[in-house]
């Protein structure tokens, strides 16, 4: 929202401690994902930060759930840290139990519940799951902190959500176009649309920048690509 | 003497609807030093006598032609005290234009705000009419322009002109010597020239001044410029 | 809730090629209540000269009319057309000056400079401080939304045409993700010998 | 049945208890945790700065010694770099009190494993990531160790670097540095980094803490001039004692730190004589 | 100026009418936008024949960039630069002020304006204000006494020093300062020393970014250089998103033809009053 | 160990065991087994916990947005029992989803609609399903619409003043006919005939009070339901996206239509004013 614009100030960098202890942090980022029928990619930068300070330019906030899925969250770092190794471990569970490994649709509904048992105390994270279903058919969930969880063709969230999530809309979406008969979408589309949606965001959100980390996930498997951004 | 009558105060028209210490400011004018504006094609030039009533004076300690801001230059034939005043407050009007516009004050705003101040003295209390009629040269954009100041608050925009002593014959050498196409550099001879009419005594480069703006901005030439310049007069 | 997002509201203004695009949404409400899709967010300060007011409504108003008020005191005055970057330092002026209590609006200045037709926009925040980019500027509750859009879809040197899609689609797409804007949008192309004014197609939601 | 119950015998307070056996499934016990537990939210004596780089083959981090109370420059040798075994160090920045307490519970965790004299020994990895639960634990208690830990080691995967914050959130990286060392010493630390293209030597990593710790000295309050250096790389493994520690270093010069030492002698002799004179007087 | 019936006049000064407004809208829970933690690095260093100053030029609002190419080193006079961290506007508009008295100032007395002229005015102005104008302040120049270099705080408190930084990205900038200044340095040193320190702070600070801008002050010369290096470039777009005509919906359309008018200023040549006898 | 037992000695004097305690991952989740048992902040007065989430570390405001925002609509006429729904879900003033499914169907002749916090509703009402199922194995029969919206109310009413926020309502076709039910996160079950629940359900209750009759016609039902919702999207900001329209018969739900707002909005622009009907 609009303030002030502004140059910096003083106090800025004073490492006073904060009146009461606060039990989260906002540690940026920004996750995009995309499903196609055959495919889903799903994207994050890799800066962590906090304040105006940079932790790492190294930190993808990809999370590999199976060969088939791949969860992105971003948020508070140590709520992502400890939902995501939660999530893992009871997919482990999963596995054990009933020998087999446990379908994108699946996940997306424990990760709902996961989120919720904490609906008083919630984890403060944006989370996106990416994957491909028993069909082979991509599929992307988006969640809110407290596990609320929708189905879509593409999605962002994090810091620069506002800010990608329209351009999707609009590009892979069709949104408000007149006279356009082909609203389907090739993987090389969306991997370029996913590239450039960062390239606008690492523009105008401090908070995402440094490099991105791109997962492809077909039937095949998953195959990594990154993509540089701006640094500052 | 019947307007002496009305002359108690500057409030007060005469019967013959005259505001009589307005017209003692312009004599006070009239008796003042002369000073010259010519605008030429490429720039403005300012011109004024600046003698010293004693040889122990120290020279160039006072300055005549002023610089209002970076385009806009000033001269005065009158009251020295009275012009100061008008050149420290259209300085500072020149600055908040700048501040509120963001541009430079063109200089017809100039004129029109000191003439503003000018007329305040013909009509407030407790006051009387500044002494000095003022030559303001300017250069907007791309061309130059020459404005002239009276005590009154009335000002009109010259070709050239001429004040103070002598002005009649001032500007009756000017109509003679005056053409549209005049160079800067034509102007400031025939500007010193136009002084040199009514010149008493030696004129060197120490007793006149000069100042001129083109686009480059205002500014006052120096004395070694002044020489070469008087160098060239016969 | 910040006072900025009381009403609601979108501008955009971007740079073609000799020409300049200034477009708003069409909604005022109170909150959450759509109460008119018919309030434009824009006005003529000038034949090529426009200024987009998204913030508070009633400061829209009340800073419009001081506007209005020292823009014609400047032309009377001045006898010649105020240039986009002379209005640009009266808006910045008339908002520093509440420095301590400043009116809630962030303006946008479009429009073509007189004799050279060349293209101008500029915004600024509530206490006036401008912003000359090369691009494209933004205001408004849906902000980041369109900051997205732009950086995607703006390119130098476009044609009258195209500038009008492509701040179209940015305007339209944003509101789409901004629950307080969007009912409506109006779309001014600033070009030397016209304007062209268009309403367009959004969603009413 | 709904029952929420003000009394409690056990303390228990992370959750609802759910194995209640009395309650049907679509009844819910809230229990209350008890009230009488204030906990202390901010840090008392603190320790400042650590800066720690990878270089390349091995890693270093470094730490003054000083111990803080508020703005009283309180303990001037602290050893505060606690090698956890022959190829870990660990150091926090923060409240020291927390610092012992980690420091006790990563010991008994060193002495259990020892125990099992089974060859194999804690890595810097796994102690990072035990650290994370620890703090995201306490975290999630509203009781956290007030420290943002570095933990450096080096095993058989090559050099390890990494921060655990007082919430639990944690990374790895080449160049790490907590307290005001995060916005002094990173930049220095990327840059001396970069421009060696991850390939620095030893000496170069030593030089480039030293001049972190050096303009930390100029510039935050809370510093000394006198700091610990350890670096570990496969050296570490063939030498059981402790030898990764570089001698205490020393920025000022020799005469200034002779002016520094004495003024702080003049000033405990002027102390002790008013001391004794007080005690002569009454 | 204005007639009897223009009541709007601009007055001198800050105008508090709107303040009460604000008050009453805050206690009914529509906070007024504040500005948050921002950021910026701006250096001066003093070198061997003068001084050079440093800014990056990103504007923020919240964790958005407002302005990716905003110049913050500003002319104070002719010999005199000011880098402005803080609140935009306040840097903007105090250091504009400021100019304008200098330049009074010099018109006046004759003669080029004095370093700690520009400072002494600026810091009297933010004491006035005690603290409440959001602008901290590096300024530098050459002067008669040589060249000089303040910091000059939001509260009115400044300091004359060989090298200086402020803003969110001060401390990044500073760890750059205190490893390299030296005195008695060369044009050039300085200038990699001053471009490093903020590049620093582009890089290690959010609250910064974008391109390096320097000043390089002298005895009687100036070089500003904006920018003088870019730190960051754009992406490459690999779509392109130039949209078929007609893609948008249009409901209605209103063509305003305009005829180029030449614009003639006029001579504001006004009939005199008559005092002649 | 022996030795340990027989002198008292434990492994460490100062914190036994504190080290297996501290460091340990807790991948225990209760509401796997039993879905009631959340878990709950450690703080003395969980019940009004949410005061301590508002600013992160730095000091900066965390925005905890849950999905909000809702449209929804429900009547019993003579032929069952009619829901509308908007889509629209919405964080803050960010609209998140444009097409969230807000009628849960609960099982064929049971079917819920949400209003509130997104993650709750969906949450509770598939909990309430899981008992539901669990009621009809045990009785070999299906539950009651009452019993299902008491069980609600309890589930509700046992985390009541914790933060929870549902306005849903339940609709059901059992043995004593249609009945619609409103519950809410605090504990409220009414039974009534038209209910409107959501920020837009001014708007909504504005048409349908207008229209409504118990004896309508299937189809003007159903128009009934689809205009009320449809006019609440256009001045509510929090509502819109597709307009979902559920009819509960005696042969189970059936879904109506789901139709873009859009598309309606063209549609019924053009329309006279209802009341000239």
């Amino acid at each position: 929202m609009a303030m002030p614009r502004s140059y910096g100030g003083l106090s800025d960098y004073r490492t006073v401690p904060a009146p009461s202890f606060s039990p989260y942090s906002e540690n940026g980022g920004s996750v995009v994902a995309v499903a196609g029928d055959d495919f889903a990619i799903i994207a994050s930068d890799t800066r962590l930060s906090t304040g105006f300070q940079i932790y790492t330019r190294n930190q993808s906030k990809l999370f590999k759930l199976s060969d088939k899925t791949i969860l992105g969250s971003t948020g508070c770092w140590c709520d992502v840290l400890s939902l995501t190794r939660l999530v893992q471990t009871r997919i482990k569970m999963y596995q054990y139990d009933h020998n087999k490994v446990m379908s994108t649709p699946a996940v997306a509904q424990m990760l709902s519940v996961l989120l919720y048992y904490k609906r008083f105390f919630p984890y403060y994270v944006a989370n996106i799951l990416a994957g491909i279903d028993d069909n082979g058919k991509g599929v992307v969930y988006s969640y809110d902190p407290i596990g609320h969880h929708e189905s879509s063709k593409f999605r962002a969230g994090g810091t620069a959500g506002a800010l990608l999530q329209p351009l999707l809309d609009n590009q892979l979406g069709m949104l408000n176009q007149e006279n356009v008969q082909d609203k389907t979408y090739t993987l090389e589309k969306a991997h370029a649309i996913v590239k450039d949606v960062f390239i606008s965001a690492a523009e105008r959100d401090i908070f995402t920048g440094d490099r991105i980390s791109i997962n492809i996930i077909t039937k095949d498997g998953i195959r990594e690509d990154s993509f540089e951004l701006r640094k500052d | 003497m019947g307007s002496e009558r009305y002359s108690f105060s500057l409030t007060t028209f005469s019967p013959s609807g005259k505001l009589v210490q307005i017209e003692y400011a312009l004599a006070a004018v009239a008796a003042g030093a002369p000073s010259i504006g010519i605008r030429a094609s490429n720039g403005v030039v300012l011109a004024t006598e600046n003698k010293y009533k004693s040889i122990l004076y120290e020279e160039h300690t006072i300055q005549k032609v002023e610089m209002i801001t970076k385009h806009i230059g000033m001269v005065y034939s009158g009251m020295g005290p009275d012009y100061r005043l008008l050149v420290k407050r259209a300085r500072k009007m020149a600055q908040q234009y700048q501040l509120v516009y963001g541009e430079p004050i063109p200089t017809a705003q100039l004129v029109q705000r000191v003439a503003m101040v000018m007329q305040e003295y013909t009509q407030s209390g407790g006051v009387r009419p500044f002494g000095v009629s003022l030559l303001i040269a300017g250069w907007d954009g791309d061309k130059p322009s020459l404005f002239q100041c009276d005590p009154s608050g009335a000002y009109f925009a010259w070709k050239a002109t001429a004040m103070g002593k002598n002005f009649v014959t001032g500007k009756t050498f000017l109509e003679k010597r005056y053409s549209e196409t005049l160079e800067l550099d034509d102007a400031v001879h025939t500007a010193i020239l136009t002084l040199k009419e009514n010149f008493e005594g030696q004129m060197t480069s120490d007793n006149i001044e000069v100042g001129v703006c083109d686009d480059q901005g205002f500014r006052v030439l120096d004395p070694t410029t002044v020489k070469d310049y008087l160098a060239n007069i016969p | 809730m910040s006072i900025l997002a009381y009403n609601g509201s979108a501008v955009i203004a971007m740079k073609g090629k000799d020409c300049v695009a200034i477009a708003s949404d069409l909604r005022f409400g109170i909150q959450g209540q759509t109460v008119s899709t018919n309030f434009e967010k824009i006005f003529e300060m000038g034949p090529h000269l426009y200024i987009g007011l998204p913030g508070l409504t009633t400061d829209t108003f009340t800073v419009l009319n001081k506007l209005k008020f020292r823009a014609n005191m400047f032309e009377l005055k001045e006898d010649r057309k105020i240039a986009p970057d002379v209005f640009l330092s009266m808006v910045s002026n008339l908002l520093y000056e509440r420095r301590f209590g400043p009116f809630f609006v962030e303006p946008i200045i479009a429009g073509l400079k007189p004799k050279t037709f060349e293209p101008f926009i500029a915004s600024m925040d509530l206490l006036g401080c401008p912003n000359k980019p090369e691009d494209f500027v933004v205001a408004g509750t849906a902000s980041e939304q369109l900051y997205g859009m732009c950086e995607a879809l703006w390119e130098p040197d476009l044609s009258p045409e195209d500038l009008f899609e492509t701040i179209s689609q940015a305007l339209v797409n944003a509101c789409d993700r901004d629950a307080l804007s969007g009912w409506g949008a109006s779309v001014y192309i600033i070009e030397k010998d016209k304007v062209t004014h268009r309403r367009i197609k959004t969603r009413m939601d | 049945m709904l029952n929420i119950s003000d009394a409690m015998t056990s303390f228990e307070r992370n959750s609802i208890r759910s194995n209640d056996s009395t309650l049907e499934d679509h009844q819910v016990k809230i229990i209350k945790a008890p009230d009488f537990l204030t906990r202390t939210l901010y840090p008392m004596t603190t320790t400042a700065s650590v800066v720690g780089i990878k270089f390349n083959n091995g890693v270093a981090i470094a730490a003054d010694v000083g111990g803080y109370y508020g703005s009283l420059n309180r303990f001037k040798s602290l050893d505060r770099l606690y090698k956890v075994n022959n190829n870990i160090v660990m150091t926090t920045t923060g409240d020291y009190a927390d610092f012992q307490y980690m420091r006790e519970l990563i010991q008994q965790k060193v002495i259990s494993e020892e125990i099992l004299d089974d060859s194999f020994s804690l890595k810097a990895f796994s102690l990072h990531t035990w650290l994370t639960r620890l703090m995201y634990n306490r975290r999630s208690k509203f009781d956290p160790l007030w420290n943002n830990v570095i933990v450096a080691g080096y095993d058989n995967n090559g050099p390890f670097l990494g921060i655990v914050d007082k919430l639990g959130m944690s990374y790895e990286d080449s160049c790490v540095a907590t307290g005001m060392g995060g916005y002094l010493a990173t930049p220095l630390l990327r840059d001396v980094f970069e421009r060696g293209k991850g390939n620095l030597t030893k000496q170069e990593a030593h030089a480039a803490l030293q001049k972190c710790m050096e303009i930390l000295y100029y510039r935050d309050t809370q510093s000394l001039p006198k700091v610990n250096i350890y670096d570990f790389g496969p050296w570490s493994f063939t030498n059981c004692f402790n030898k990764n520690k570089i001698e205490p270093f020393r920025f000022l010069s020799d005469e200034l730190y002779l002016y520094y030492s004495a003024k702080q002698f003049l000033l405990a002799l002027l102390y002790l004589f008013n001391f004794f004179f007080r005690q002569a007087v009454d | 100026m204005a007639g009897v019936l223009a009541t709007e006049r601009t007055l001198p000064g800050f105008s508090f009418e709107n303040c009460k407004r604000n008050s009453t809208l805050l206690q009914q829970g529509f906070k007024p936008p504040t500005a948050q933690k921002t950021g910026t690095t701006i250096v001066g260093i003093v070198y061997r024949d003068g001084v050079i100053l440093g800014a990056d030029t990103r504007a923020t609002e919240g964790s958005t960039v407002a302005d990716k190419n905003c110049s913050k080193i500003h002319f104070l006079a002719d010999n005199i630069y000011c880098c402005g961290a803080g609140t935009a506007a306040d840097t903007e508009m105090t250091t504009m002020t400021i100019m304008s008295q200098l330049e009074l100032h010099r018109l006046n007395t004759g003669r080029p304006v004095r370093v700690s002229t520009a400072k002494q005015l600026l810091k009297q102005l933010l004491f006035r204000y005690q603290g409440h104008i959001g602008a901290a302040l590096v300024v530098g120049g050459v002067d008669v006494t040589g060249p000089l270099l303040y910091s000059i705080h939001p509260h009115g408190s400044s300091e004359c020093l060989p090298f200086t930084t402020m803003g969110s990205g001060s401390l990044a900038a500073m760890t750059v300062l205190e490893s390299s200044w030296k005195p008695d340095l060369t044009e050039e040193e300085g200038k990699v020393i001053v471009r490093n320190a903020i590049a620093a702070g582009i890089f290690n600070d959010l609250g910064s970014g974008s391109n390096v801008d320097v000043c390089i002050i002298r005895k009687g010369s100036v070089d500003y250089i904006r920018p003088f290096d870019i730190a960051n470039l754009k992406g490459q777009k690999q779509n392109n998103y130039r949209f078929r005509r007609g893609t948008t919906g249009v409901l209605s359309t209103r063509i305003i033809p305009l005829v180029t008018e030449s614009e003639e200023i006029k001579k504001t040549e006004v009939e005199s009053m008559d005092t002649s006898a | 160990m022996a030795l340990e037992a027989l002198l008292g000695v434990k492994e460490s004097f100062v914190h036994p065991f504190a080290a297996e305690e501290e460091g340990k991952g807790d991948f225990v989740i209760n509401s796997f087994n039993n879905q009631l048992q959340l878990s709950l902040p450690p703080l003395a007065n969980p019940l009004s916990s949410r005061t301590n989430f508002e600013s992160e570390e730095c000091g900066r405001k965390i925005k905890i947005n849950f999905d909000h925002g809702t449209t929804t609509l429900g009547f019993v006429y003579k032929n069952g029992v009619i829901l509308a729904v908007d889509s629209r879900a919405t964080g803050g003033q960010y609209i998140g989803s444009q097409s969230m499914k807000k009628i849960i169907e609960i099982h064929k002749y049971l079917v819920g609609t949400m209003a509130g916090g997104a993650a709750d509703c969906v949450y509770w009402d598939r909990v309430l399903a899981k008992q539901c199922r669990l009621y009809e194995l045990r009785n070999k029969s299906r539950i009651s619409t009452a019993a299902a919206s008491k069980l609600m109310a309890n589930m509700a009413f046992s985390y009541k003043g914790m933060g929870l926020s549902m306005g849903m309502m339940i609709a059901g076709y059992d043995k004593n006919g249609p009945s619609l039910y409103y519950v809410d996160s605090e504990g409220q079950r009414t039974k009534g005939k038209v209910y409107s629940v959501g920020s837009g359900s001014v708007y909504a209750f504005g048409v349908l009070d207008s229209g409504y009759s118990f004896d309508l016609e299937d189809n003007d039902a159903y128009e009934l339901a689809r205009r009320s919702i449809y006019h609440a999207t256009y001045r509510d900001s929090y509502s819109g996206g597709i307009i979902r329209v559920y009819h509960m018969k005696s042969t189970g739900w059936e879904v109506i239509s789901q139709q873009d707002c859009l598309e309606l909005y063209h549609k019924y622009k053009d329309d006279k004013p209802l009341l000239s009907q």
